[in-house]
């Protein structure tokens, strides 16, 4: 009896062994896919510098982006496809490159794009979760009674570097639960919140991880995550 | 906690502040991102002019909104660039003239004061049209006029008629 | 044909219990910094939703796709105008309301 | 439909009222500006189900765009000219 027991806890153990193994090794799989992702893309950069390509892009090619995506922007308002309107509609996109090329696509690193607007789609879902959450947060503060508010001011110091990355963190900070940003300087955030529980939820940081795992910045900490996983695995085998 | 605006004269003191370029990083890329849409929004009302709402004047004021939030937030610097001060003369006086021209064309072909109908002659196109055309290139005449008007007009009410070229220089002395 | 209406129903129903917590947060918040938490976020979803529901009425054409294009403006606009107040009324030096005892 | 959307908007002209007090009474400049940024995106909506209402939908889009436009700029002028007067 006491052996049979002492083989079923000893079979537990090793399938529980096993369990984490695999949950290490699926860990693994997904760290060192993030970082080759992310490390192919830093290739390409450098491969572009190195090429003696400008780090952002040329006059031409900005002026041609701008320009066709006015024109769809054309088609889209004005509805109607026959010749004239469609003249109208180039010469209007022509003028408006000519006076405007530099202001859309500026700032903007050379890299794979496909790959930031493939992340940012898979970040917009949580994202919207996150506002209705936020809307039923506020819902619920503005309808109770006694009006439950306990505002706190805190700064923390980003870890984000391109203006763009600022304004998807400052633009998602003021849209999800409880919080606003205040004021930008010197990289840091001043942040208003409601409640004592969303400062101590924007505190942990994980947005922050999520928009930098969109635009690529900050990579090391998935090189950490992949690094540790790996000393994990080595110790359980 | 709260962090010290000391070195507010920089940026905050001085004439001319509504023109400055802001330090805020999220209102620059935002503007930056939306001004050539408002942009092709404008042109948009202005040549649609017959068909739906607008027109001339609106998508004029519209224009002038997105240079107004050029101005605002990357600082006459750089909307210098795209607008500056001569080019905004020459545009009023441009448009007035592509309406007032307009208008005297349809005289000497033999009708009154802006009867675009009289125009057709001239483009080889049948009347009606005519008149279509002779509306769009009123509406953009009168486009360019209010867009430089008002441009300038947000331009001399937010600096006070002093040229920012002019501040800089006396500052020196 | 009717599914859909009930949609467009629904979505706008719901925007509009959200523009009505806005509002009602917008009068009965202590100070201004909450207020604008109202309103930033309140307004944004509220006019999202009533513009998804309102193209999913109209159907699909180009009308629909600028009413989601006015949406997205919103979700855009709104935010950052909503920063730029609060950023302000922050250089301005306005303190934000506090509950008593934590004063800084 | 049309008596739903009507009556949405007279919903809304009723919040538009309500906001309308902060507009008004709100202590200081920035509460008032924060009830007519509020007051606005209700504007927008309230546009739209005119347009609706009256079955021309293709027009008011258009001046909801407009006002939509006009709203931000407006918002981000008087944010910017209150900043650099420096007084609430």
């Amino acid at each position: 009896m006491e052996v049979t027991l002492l083989v079923q806890a000893t079979d537990d153990a090793f399938r529980t062994l096993e369990n984490a193994r695999q949950q290490a090794i699926g860990l693994l799989d997904t760290a060192v896919g993030l970082t080759a992702e992310t490390r192919s893309v830093q290739k390409k950069n450098i491969q572009a510098i190195f090429r003696g390509a400008q780090e952002t892009r040329s006059k031409l090619q900005n002026f041609i982006g701008t320009f066709f995506l006015m024109f769809v922007f054309w088609v889209l308002l004005s509805g109607r496809f026959d010749t004239f309107h469609l003249t109208l509609g180039i010469i209007c996109c022509l003028f408006i490159s000519l006076l405007s090329y530099d202001l859309l696509f500026a700032n903007i690193r050379i890299g794979d794009y496909g790959l930031v607007v493939r992340r940012f789609l898979s970040y917009a879902p949580w994202l919207i979760y996150q506002i209705i959450l936020s809307n039923f947060h506020v819902a619920a503060l503005a309808l109770k009674p006694n009006l439950p508010v306990d505002p706190h001011v805190m700064k923390f110091k980003t870890k984000l570097e391109t203006d763009i990355s600022w304004v998807t963190l400052a633009n998602s900070i003021t849209l999800t639960p409880g919080t606003i940003t205040m004021d930008i300087k010197d990289g840091e955030f001043y942040v208003h919140a409601l409640d004592k529980k969303v400062a101590d939820d924007l505190d942990t940081g994980e947005m922050e991880d999520r928009i930098a795992h969109i635009f690529m910045e900050a990579d090391h900490i998935y090189v950490q995550d992949a690094l540790d996983v790996a000393r994990i695995y080595g110790a359980i085998r | 906690m709260w962090p010290e605006y000391t070195e507010q004269s920089d940026n905050f003191g001085g004439k001319n502040k509504m023109i400055r370029v802001t330090d805020d990083v999220i209102i620059k890329t935002i503007a930056r991102v939306l001004t050539p849409f408002i942009q092709v929004y404008a042109l948009y009302v202005i040549m649609h002019g017959h068909h739906s709402p607008g027109g001339g004047f609106q998508g004029g004021v519209i224009l002038a909104a997105s240079l107004i939030l050029l101005l605002i937030t990357h600082g006459w610097a750089e909307t210098k660039k795209k607008f500056s001060e001569t080019k905004t003369a020459v545009f009023c006086a441009v448009g007035v003239l592509i309406y007032t021209g307009i208008g005297v064309l349809c005289i000497f072909m033999g009708g009154n004061f802006l009867d675009y109908g009289k125009l057709g002659g001239l483009l080889m196109v049948i009347p009606p049209e005519a008149r279509s055309l002779g509306i769009l290139g009123v509406e953009i005449g009168v486009g360019i006029t209010v867009m430089a008007v008002m441009f300038s007009i947000f331009f001399d009410t937010s600096t006070g008629g002093n040229s920012p070229e002019d501040e800089t220089t006396s500052s020196l002395r | 044909m009717m599914l859909i209406k009930i949609i467009a129903v629904i979505f706008m129903l719901a925007g509009l219990f959200f523009f009505t917590t806005a509002t009602i947060g917008l009068l009965r918040f202590p100070d201004f910094y909450s207020r604008l938490h109202a309103t930033g976020k309140g307004d944004t979803l509220a006019v999202f939703l009533c513009f998804l529901g309102l193209s999913l009425y109209n159907g699909f054409n180009l009308t629909s796709l600028k009413i989601l294009f006015i949406a997205v403006f919103m979700c855009l606009a709104q935010p950052t105008a909503t920063h730029a107040i609060s950023r302000a009324a922050f250089r301005c030096g306005l303190k934000p309301w506090m509950k008593e005892g934590e004063n800084k | 439909m049309h008596e739903f959307f009507l009556s949405t908007s007279i919903l809304l002209c009723f919040l538009v009222l309500l906001c309308l007090y902060r507009g008004t009474v709100g202590p200081g400049v920035l509460n008032r500006i924060a009830g007519i940024s509020a007051i606005g995106t209700k504007t927008l909506v309230i546009l739209l189900l005119m347009g609706f209402i009256y079955d021309r939908v293709e027009m008011f889009v258009d001046i909801s765009m407009v006002y939509a436009l006009l709203n931000f700029i407006g918002t981000l002028a008087v944010a910017k000219y209150l900043e650099i007067e420096g007084e609430v």
